[in-house]
């Protein structure tokens, strides 16, 4: 592990003070007791436990970080920010993580994710609420994992859980705009950063 | 700071325990903060006057900052509580007078709170620097601002018919008995004025003198200026009180000016008194009707004919005024003053032997009659009956130049009523708001 | 004419660097009163001060400045040196342009201008000064010792040995304190009892020492050499005189038959039941029982006196009373110890709800031969002996979101015991303990650690337990091993917590009555976090023990004897100096309205009559008894007509450095 | 008090008896929930895992709908620490609360308190309202209350009971006439945002969850929101598939549960969409 | 040969008089009190009958002036004269009485008959001398003088040309007012506007009679004899006892002219301050022993009486008090000079 300036990284353009403003938590404050990962439930699946990952904040490795499949694997169930003894919110690192990630286009740890959160939200543009068989089918075709949970659709649609044609829309007019705007502020918000795509506005492009 | 930018002089009046401690920790961190604040260490805020942030005023402060230890860790352990009393009304005070109270900041700043302390200088520095200069010197007006006016409606005084004359004959039989019994030397009650439509104070020493001594509206002074000075007869005074200079009386004892003993009182119940020919405006909606302490009550009162006293619109028309006319407003009556002291003379409360305003080293007003030194003494006097003043009125009456002070006095009584539910001239029993405390006094002026 | 000297530190480099202390001197000559101005590199240093006895000597001054750190540094130092060269100490003020100037702004230019006003301003008000004697107050030389756990007995005992009267006050029954209920000492594990209670009986028949236990503080007046203490000694009811300490009453009260007790034994920590008649512990000093009236049963329905009937010495008194005395003493040494966090306070570990998750202090108590176990470790669930114990570190502690973000200090050292003593009582049992790092800086504290991890097995993980729950008989702790970066999961027989050690409840209310300062979370303050660590700002009171800070054995007792020392050598004066910054009435003008006695928070003001020559009263005025003045100037504040100055303070010097800055 | 209701999306489709039963629920006990008209999705973990501003300015375009209600009732765990916490940060942040005007075209200060139904039953309603109309008392039944993760945290935002030992449901189904058994994983996670993207991984979840309730001798599992329901139902296949457990442990909202402690007919439940069908532990009940 | 001013005139001749001089003070109303203040406007004017609350005496004598300014440094003193700027003034409106108090104060402060700015004699005040010489008081007669009024017992008229350099008396039955110079600065002032004044038979006689016939209180006869044996006898104890010590009565008299000198400052510099004083303070006499020769407020009420009508006539020749009456009117508990004289000499 090569170290930059940790001085630096404290300071104005360090990847800790992007975390840091980005999730309105100071990951420095953390002292690696380690409560995090003792609680998390998908320290298992990942590749970094939670502590890790904000010791790896505090060091700045920003590569390290943004390419691990932890944050992706964060089910945001907030056992670590409710336990965190210096009241750290991880779960809000996680979510800063996510999205510094996808800016700058390093999902490939965990595309399935990526993929699923996109297409929720598409879902959500389109239609102002989410079509959850469609999620299902478009999000087999994007991970090409084509047959995946595929004999469950006959038995939810026999339970009445998977309409095609059921679900309502709401005010999708309102929806889309906002989408759009969420999208223009934020490119606008970040135009000096070198952030090279926005996130929100394309539906799980990297397929 | 050599740029064209205003640099503002801000006075800090800090505790040695806490806030100066503060400041050196934040110096010991090496924290940077605007090199605009000029301390002064003072032992505790117990010590730090509210005068001492007029004197800061008056000598050309662009604004001034009071901090102190924390409630509950003064290291006197009660300083700081009796000092927020103070700067509770003191800072209303000012505010009413026309500071911009932009300028006065008060913060708990402890030991430990270096941080807090940098950043509030940076704020304070900050603020005042946005405020700019003062608009004008202490004591002079704003320029290019007009002094608004106040125009008070007068009421019409209707007199009960034959009341005080029955009471007129009650008193004196009264006065004849106790100074014929040789209960007293000296009854003080008042008698025909030499003006037309006028009565003044008057001192009778035997039964036969007493014929003199009259009861009407035109009894307005408030007599127990007098109890507090020795007589020149030998024997107890007897006074002649109405309700609101009886509760003078309440504060005297309570400030051990005299004994309740040492003093009889022949209490007048009240239908109110005149002013300019018409009912003083205090006694329009004057609920203290009947004395409470009085040793002989005589007559039955009237009761009061509005229900709203028409000053607090007065206070109100000031409160709405913008700093800068209420400061003008005041410039304009106070540009009159004489400085003749007859609102001291007047007051009953004024009891002390050597008045602040005559003490030379140091001198906490200026002596001269001018736009300094008549804000000064208006402020100090004020401030000085905070919790005391009973509203009989004397002052205002007393001032050759008309100078409204009752609505400094009544705003300050309102003040400390709203802040610590208290009324001066109640209770004898009772400690006067300035010198108690609660631990929950309110202070969200305080940062 | 005044004739001022001032004198501008480079303060080496911490100055100077942002200061041109050149031209600030240059600045300060031109001053009018000044009739000597020069900047020096170290003023502290020993010519630094030797220049400043010269300037005094020479020149003729008659008021010193001392341009250079805070006052809170060096004013002592710079009165010293003002002394010595024949001026009043008092003559002598500091401008800080240290820690309020060059240390806080980076334009030099501003923080030239800057300390030029600051000097201007002490010029100013040192024009005014003028010279104060110190004021000399009687010491009574008797000591009073609030606690009896180690702290208080160590002090009392080096106090009475030194030939002073001490008054030892306990709240509870009987003094030991939390170390009576320790099993064995770190690093030595030497037996707490067998060390403890000798001193205890030490106390107990010590001429010097008056004991009071089962009794509390009220009330304290006064001051440094010249306290007034109340103290309620509360109803035993049973009298120590008679009582032999037999032990029949608690052996036949029926609130102890000990199946049937529902009282919890405060000593054993709730671990076992005690009688409504009690004896804390079998060692207990004063060996007199005391009557809990909220569980005995002739106290709540008047039905049974047993206790009495029993009583072969007739000691048993129902119709005793509370007593309050009131005893005068010089000084007060505060030794009211602590109080360990309940284990309730996680939620993620029970929150309380689980007999097994038990904290330090009681599984000392299961460790304990005179424990509610015999010493022998069975968990309070079902007596079965721990097959698996967890012990967790900072439980409470060094965790901001549970309020306490300081380290307990003891809990490292205390667990690594407790895990040794576990394993040496169950050879194969498996001690586990959950750390984040080991605080074990002391003389053989370390070697003591390592001991416990390498030759008694303890398996140390480096990490926090993030939640444990119950399930089958035992506990599922899950915790992660930080060093391994993989998450831990233990079934546990018991699990041992080390809470946090907080503040004794009350100890606000008791340092309000003492005037000590306390900090956030209770602890006592001291004076001087390094230079004064046993002195607080109240003089006369000083700590001793975990009421300051939490604190083991040997620096307590360190703590203590430190106490006792600055006692004795306060008891070595017949009278004291006091500094004589306090108020002074002008009896002339004071009208005697006592507004100033009421806000005056030591009842420093006296009320004096002035007479004229043949007796008559001519009027009764305030006076302050310098004794007890601290200085605080709420009365110079509160009268109206300006009749009280602070000297120090006055309203001269407050003008003076007013008006500097207004010019 | 005047309910604005949320049912949220997936109350429309997989959970559509989660809506049915809450509204047939609150319509027994005399609950008047109105539906805020043309609500939008709250926008769920992928929101935030995305972008904070549309993590907050979707449900602002929701609660922005409200009008004239006391509280904003929801049903489902994940809506509402959604709701809740946008509505927190909403009357804490002003520059957040122009950023949202800006993007979503409406203002919202996030007055009116969002309330999970759980929280308005016991709290507003009472547990011995709901005793008192209660016909058909679940006793016998164990159940295993799961409260899952977003019920109560972060505790600051959202909690409405003890996060660590959540009790709100345990008192309702027991105000139900049922059993509630203490078990060690009524909040732990299931994994549910990562249920689309993730099946093994949430297969070890659930089959932790679904281990612990038998194991504590539950019938039945209780929840609160339809993405665990979805992990714990559905999953039960896989789970058997991956781990060798077959467990046919019913998993039921408590809406269900309290809807026919309350004779709510079945229909209005939508008992029959369950995967594992409850009907034999229910049969079971009725004949003991 | 007299001479008139119509009464609608009076503005155009004050607004003329403005214009040369460099100040005008008349009185005006503020507040709802009448006071001499300099004025922008003449029609600010009030003509109201009656008196201002205070005399003009500040024009001359202003309550508070900065003898000199000074500045600290290092060792050195620098000395600063102060500005006066006021310049030529003209006061309008002064009463008879308030004018025949003039000589009261030139007795004290210009004591070489009127004041000559060349013949500087060794006590004189420069300031008023200065101040005096470039004032001219335009009087105005008294037609109703009110219930405190005795100028007629003091030996003065109500339209009495002393003090006055013109003095104006209006006849409102002519529609005019009379115009008499009394000095050469009233003539100058005449023949400067000779165009707005016409010549007239009219005499103010009847006006004069009629105004001091409504004057009630009692000559003051023979005041200098009785009141120089009246030290201790009569009973100032007991005439005075009321009174509260204040300094209003002083501050609005015509004629009392003590001060007080502080220096207002700090220590880099201030003002030597010179400003109005009273003999009603306690203060006035206290010696730096705390001893105070007038201990008791009687003392003090006995001074002001006593120097009015004793020490003044004797010293000076002139009259301590012009009997404008604003001292009783003032006065917050009546303490009436009239009366009390009246009372021990009658």
């Amino acid at each position: 592990m090569k170290l930059g300036s940790v001085a630096r990284e404290k300071t104005r353009s360090g990847f800790l003070a992007e975390v840091r403003r980005r999730s309105g938590t100071n990951p420095a404050d953390c002292y690696q007791c380690g409560k995090c990962t003792a609680g998390c439930p998908l320290t298992f699946a990942g590749d970094l436990d939670p502590a890790r990952v904000m010791r790896l904040v505090q060091l700045g490795q920003r590569d390290a970080v943004l390419q691990s499949r932890t944050i992706w694997l964060c089910a945001s169930c907030e056992t670590c920010t409710t336990r965190c003894p210096q009241e750290v919110d991880l779960a809000s690192v996680m979510d800063a993580l996510r999205i510094m990630a996808r800016e700058a286009g390093l999902t490939q740890a965990a595309r399935e994710v990526a993929i699923a959160n996109a297409g929720l939200l598409g879902s959500v543009k389109s239609r102002g609420r989410v079509h959850e068989m469609m999620l299902v089918l478009q999000q087999n075709l994007r991970t090409l994992h084509l047959f995946r949970d595929a004999e469950k659709g006959p038995v939810l649609m026999l339970k009445g859980k998977m309409d095609p044609l059921g679900h309502k829309r709401g005010a999708r007019d309102q929806v889309r705009r906002l989408f759009e705007n969420v999208a223009r502020m934020e490119a606008a918000e970040r135009a000096a950063s070198t952030t090279p795509r926005c996130a929100c506005s394309d539906e799980g492009g990297e397929a | 700071m050599m740029s064209d930018t205003f640099e503002p002089k801000i006075v800090a009046f800090v505790c040695n325990w806490c806030t100066y401690t503060g400041a050196d920790l934040a110096g010991t961190s090496r924290m940077q903060y605007p090199a605009n604040v000029r301390i002064i260490k003072l032992p505790c805020t117990g010590r730090i006057s509210p005068l001492f942030i007029m004197k800061a005023l008056e000598q050309g402060a662009d604004g001034v900052l009071v901090s102190g230890c924390h409630p509950g860790d003064c290291h006197y352990t009660a300083g700081n509580y009796h000092a927020r009393r103070k700067y509770t009304i003191f800072r209303e005070m000012l505010h009413f007078l026309g500071v911009e109270p932009e300028r006065l900041f008060f913060s708990w700043v402890s030991a430990a709170e270096g941080r807090k302390w940098a950043d509030l200088v940076a704020e304070v520095t900050d603020t005042v620097r946005r405020l700019g200069p003062r608009r004008s010197a202490w004591g002079e007006p704003v320029e290019g601002i007009a002094a608004p006016r106040l125009s008070a409606n007068p009421v019409p005084f209707e007199a009960p018919a034959g009341t005080f004359a029955a009471q007129a004959e009650a008193m004196r039989e009264k006065a004849k008995a106790l100074l014929a019994g040789g209960e007293v030397g000296t009854v003080i009650g008042y008698e025909q004025g030499t003006l037309p439509g006028t009565a003044r104070p008057a001192f009778v020493s035997t039964p036969e003198e007493v014929d003199r001594l009259v009861w009407n509206e035109h009894c307005h002074q408030n007599l127990a200026v007098y109890a507090a000075r020795k007589p020149a007869k030998p024997g107890k005074v007897a006074l002649v009180v109405k309700p609101c200079d009886e509760r003078s009386l309440v504060g005297l004892l309570q400030e051990n000016r005299l004994a309740r003993e040492d003093v009889v009182l022949i209490g007048m119940a009240c239908h109110g008194v005149q002013s300019e020919g018409a009912l003083a405006p205090r006694c329009a909606a004057c609920q203290t009707r009947t004395p409470a302490l009085a040793d002989p009550v005589i007559g039955e009162a009237t009761p009061p004919t509005a229900t709203a006293d028409p000053r607090l619109e007065q206070i109100a028309r000031i409160e709405q005024m913008a700093p800068a006319e209420r400061w003008n407003f005041w410039q304009g009556h106070f540009s009159r003053c004489l400085k003749c002291y007859a609102c001291r003379a007047a007051c009953s409360l004024c009891t002390c032997e050597r008045c602040l305003a005559e003490k030379a080293q140091p001198r906490w007003i200026p002596a001269p009659p001018d736009g300094a030194g008549n804000l000064s003494w208006h402020a100090v006097r004020a401030w000085h009956l905070a919790g005391r003043c009973v509203d009989c009125g004397a002052c205002s009456a007393a001032c050759p130049a008309d100078i409204p002070l009752y609505l400094l006095n009544l705003k300050l009584a309102q003040v400390v009523k709203d802040a610590f539910d208290y009324e001066a001239g109640r209770d004898p029993a009772a400690a006067p708001p300035l010198t108690t405390y609660r631990e929950d006094d309110a202070q969200e002026f305080i940062r | 004419m005044a004739r001022v000297g001032v004198f501008i530190c480079h303060c080496g480099e911490n100055i100077a660097r942002t200061v041109d202390c050149a031209r600030v001197a240059e600045y300060a000559a031109t001053l009018p009163g000044v009739a000597h101005a020069v900047d020096y590199r170290y003023m502290c240093s020993d010519p630094g001060q030797r220049l400043i006895e010269t300037a005094i000597r020479e020149h003729g001054l008659t008021g010193v400045v001392v341009a250079s750190c805070s006052p809170h540094m060096h004013e002592v130092t710079f009165r010293r040196t003002v002394a010595r060269a024949g001026l009043n100490p008092f003559l002598c003020e500091m401008a800080n342009i240290r820690e309020q100037c060059s240390w806080v702004h980076e334009d030099r230019e501003a923080a030239t201008a800057k300390a030029c006003e600051l000097v201007r301003l002490m010029v100013e008000k040192v024009k005014w000064n003028t010279a104060l004697e110190p004021i000399h107050v009687p010491v009574t030389r008797k000591a009073l010792v609030i606690g009896g756990g180690i702290a208080g007995i160590q002090a009392a005992l080096d106090i009475a040995n030194g030939g002073r009267e001490v008054i030892l006050v306990e709240k509870g029954p009987s003094i030991g304190g939390h170390m009576a209920q320790l099993s064995e000492t770190f690093p030595t594990l030497d037996c707490s009892q067998c060390i403890m209670t000798p001193r205890m009986v030490e106390v107990k028949n010590h001429p010097n020492i008056t004991l009071y236990t089962y009794a509390e503080v009220e009330k304290v007046d006064g001051y440094i050499g010249n306290f007034a203490v109340t103290i309620r000694k509360k109803a035993r009811c049973v009298d120590e005189a008679l009582c032999t300490g037999c032990g029949e009453c608690q052996s036949k009260c029926p609130q102890g038959k000990l199946k049937t007790s529902v009282i919890p034994n405060e000593f054993d920590l709730g671990l076992s039941r005690r009688p409504a008649i009690y004896v804390p512990f079998p060692q207990a000093v004063p060996n007199v029982p005391v009557i809990d009236k909220e569980h005995c049963r002739y106290f709540q329905d008047g039905k049974c006196g047993v206790c009495q009937k029993v009583c072969p010495a007739k000691a048993v008194d129902f119709t005793q009373t509370d007593q309050v005395v009131t005893e005068q003493v010089g000084a007060i040494v505060v030794a009211t110890g602590y109080d360990v966090m309940s284990s309730g306070e996680y939620g993620e570990y029970g929150g309380g709800r689980y007999p097994d998750v038990i904290d330090g202090l009681q599984f000392e108590r299961l460790l304990s031969a005179s424990g509610p176990t015999g010493g022998e470790v069975k968990r309070p669930s079902d007596g079965k002996v721990p097959e698996t114990v967890v012990f967790i570190a900072c439980a409470g502690s060094r965790d901001r979101s549970h309020g306490v973000p300081y380290c307990s200090k003891i809990c490292c050292m205390y667990t690594a015991k407790h895990a040794m003593l576990y394993k040496h009582k169950v050879h194969h049992g498996q001690a586990y303990v959950f750390y984040m790092d080991i605080r074990a800086g002391g003389k053989n504290y370390d070697e003591f650690v390592r001991r416990a991890i390498e030759e008694e097995g303890a398996v140390y993980l480096r990490g926090r337990v993030s939640r444990l729950y119950q399930k089958d008989g035992q506990l599922i702790v899950k915790g992660a091993d930080t060093l391994s970066g993989q998450p831990v999961e233990i079934a546990a027989d018991l699990v041992v917590l080390a809470t946090a050690i907080q503040a004794r409840p009350g100890s606000d209310a008791l340092a309000q009555m003492l005037k000590v300062p306390y900090d956030g979370y209770g602890f006592l303050s001291e004076a001087h976090p390094k230079l004064r660590p046993v002195e607080t700002n109240s003089a006369g009171v000083y700590l001793a023990g975990a009421c300051q800070a939490p604190k083991d054995i040997p620096e307590t007792v360190a703590q203590a004897s430190a106490a006792a020392s600055k006692v004795l050598g306060l008891f070595s004066m017949e009278q004291m100096e006091r500094e004589p910054t306090v108020s002074v009435v002008n009896e002339r003008t004071c009208i005697g309205c006592f507004d100033c006695e009421r806000v005056c928070p030591f009842g420093a003001i006296e009320h004096r009559e002035i007479r004229d020559r043949r007796g008559n009263l001519l009027k009764v005025v305030s006076h302050v008894n310098e004794g007890v003045c601290a200085g605080c100037g709420a009365c110079a504040t509160t009268c109206r007509s300006g009749s009280i100055e602070l000297r120090g303070y006055t309203d001269e010097q407050v003008f003076a450095q007013i008006a500097a800055v207004g010019v | 008090m005047s309910y604005a209701y949320f049912p949220g999306c997936s109350q429309q489709g997989m959970a559509a008896e989660f809506d049915r039963s809450a509204r047939s629920v609150c319509d027994r006990l005399g609950i008047a929930l109105s539906e805020i008209p043309d609500w939008v999705c709250c926008g769920a973990t992928p929101a935030h895992a995305t972008s904070h501003l549309l993590s907050i300015a979707l449900p602002a375009l929701t609660l922005a709908k409200v009008k004239d209600a006391d509280a904003v009732a929801t049903v489902c765990a994940a809506c509402y620490s959604r709701l809740r916490i946008a509505s927190h940060e909403l009357r804490e942040d002003a520059e957040l609360r122009a950023r949202v005007k800006e993007a979503a075209g409406v203002e919202c200060a996030g007055e009116v308190p969002v309330r999970h139904l759980l929280d308005i039953l016991c709290n507003d309603l009472g547990v011995a309202a709901i005793r008192e109309r209660v016909k058909r008392p679940l006793a016998g039944l164990k159940v295993a209350c799961y409260y899952g993760c977003l019920l109560m945290r972060p505790p600051k935002v959202v909690a409405f009971d003890d996060p660590e030992n959540p009790r709100v449901m345990d008192e309702v189904l027991a105000a139900a006439g049922a059993e509630c058994v203490e078990w060690p994983y009524k909040t732990e996670c299931c994994g549910a945002s990562l249920s689309l993207a993730r099946p093994d991984v949430v297969c070890k979840l659930a089959n932790d969850i679904l281990r612990e309730a038998r194991d504590a001798g539950a019938h039945v599992i209780a929840v609160a929101c339809p993405l665990c329901h979805t992990n714990l139902d559905l999953r039960q296949a896989d789970v058997a598939r991956q781990y060798g457990v077959r467990y046919e442990m019913p998993v039921l909202f408590f809406t269900q549960l309290l809807g026919l402690a309350l004779g709510v007919p079945e229909k209005g439940l939508g008992l029959n969409r369950l995967i594992v069908s409850p009907k034999p532990v229910l049969e079971k009940l009725a004949a003991a | 040969m007299a001479k008139a001013l119509r009464t609608e005139a009076l503005l155009d001749f004050l607004r003329a008089v403005q214009q040369d001089a460099r100040r005008l003070v008349a009185p005006v109303e503020e507040d709802g009190l009448r006071l001499f203040r300099a004025v922008d406007r003449v029609e600010e004017i009030t003509l109201a009958e009656g008196n201002t609350r205070w005399s003009f005496k500040e024009v001359l004598f202003p309550r508070s002036e900065a003898l000199f300014h000074y500045r600290l440094s290092g060792g050195s003193v620098a000395l600063q004269e102060p500005d006066q700027p006021e310049g030529e003034t003209v006061v309008f409106g002064a009463r008879p009485c308030d004018a025949a108090g003039l000589a009261v104060l030139d007795a004290v402060f210009a004591p070489n008959g009127r004041p000559d700015p060349d013949q500087a004699p060794e006590h004189e005040d420069p300031f008023y001398r200065r101040r005096r010489a470039q004032t001219t008081i335009i009087g105005l007669a008294c037609l109703e003088p009110g219930p405190a009024c005795f100028c007629t017992a003091v030996g003065l008229s109500p339209t009495g040309t002393a003090g006055s350099d013109l003095l104006l008396t209006p006849l409102p039955d002519q529609g005019v007012f009379l115009a008499e110079a009394v000095t050469e600065k009233g003539e100058r002032l005449l023949a400067a506007h000779a165009h707005l004044f016409t010549d007239t038979d009219d005499t103010k006689e009847q006006a004069t009679r009629a105004a001091e016939g409504r004057i009630q209180r009692t000559a003051l006869s023979g005041v200098g004899g009785p009141l120089a044996t009246l030290f201790e006898a009569p009973p100032w104890e007991e005439l005075a006892a009321r009174c509260l010590g204040c300094g209003a009565c002083a501050f609005v008299c015509p004629t009392c002219h003590c001060f007080d000198i502080v220096d207002e400052g700090n220590a880099a510099g201030g003002s030597r301050c010179k400003f109005w004083d009273s003999c009603g303070f306690a203060l006035f006499t206290a010696h730096t022993s705390g001893h105070n020769p007038r201990a008791t407020q009687p003392a003090r009420f006995r001074q002001r009486v006593l120097h009015k009508f004793r020490y003044l006539p004797e010293r000076f020749g002139v009259q301590g008090c012009v009997g404008c009456g604003r001292c009783i009117a003032t006065c917050p508990v009546n303490m009436d000079i009239q009366e009390v004289v009246a009372k021990v000499t009658g």
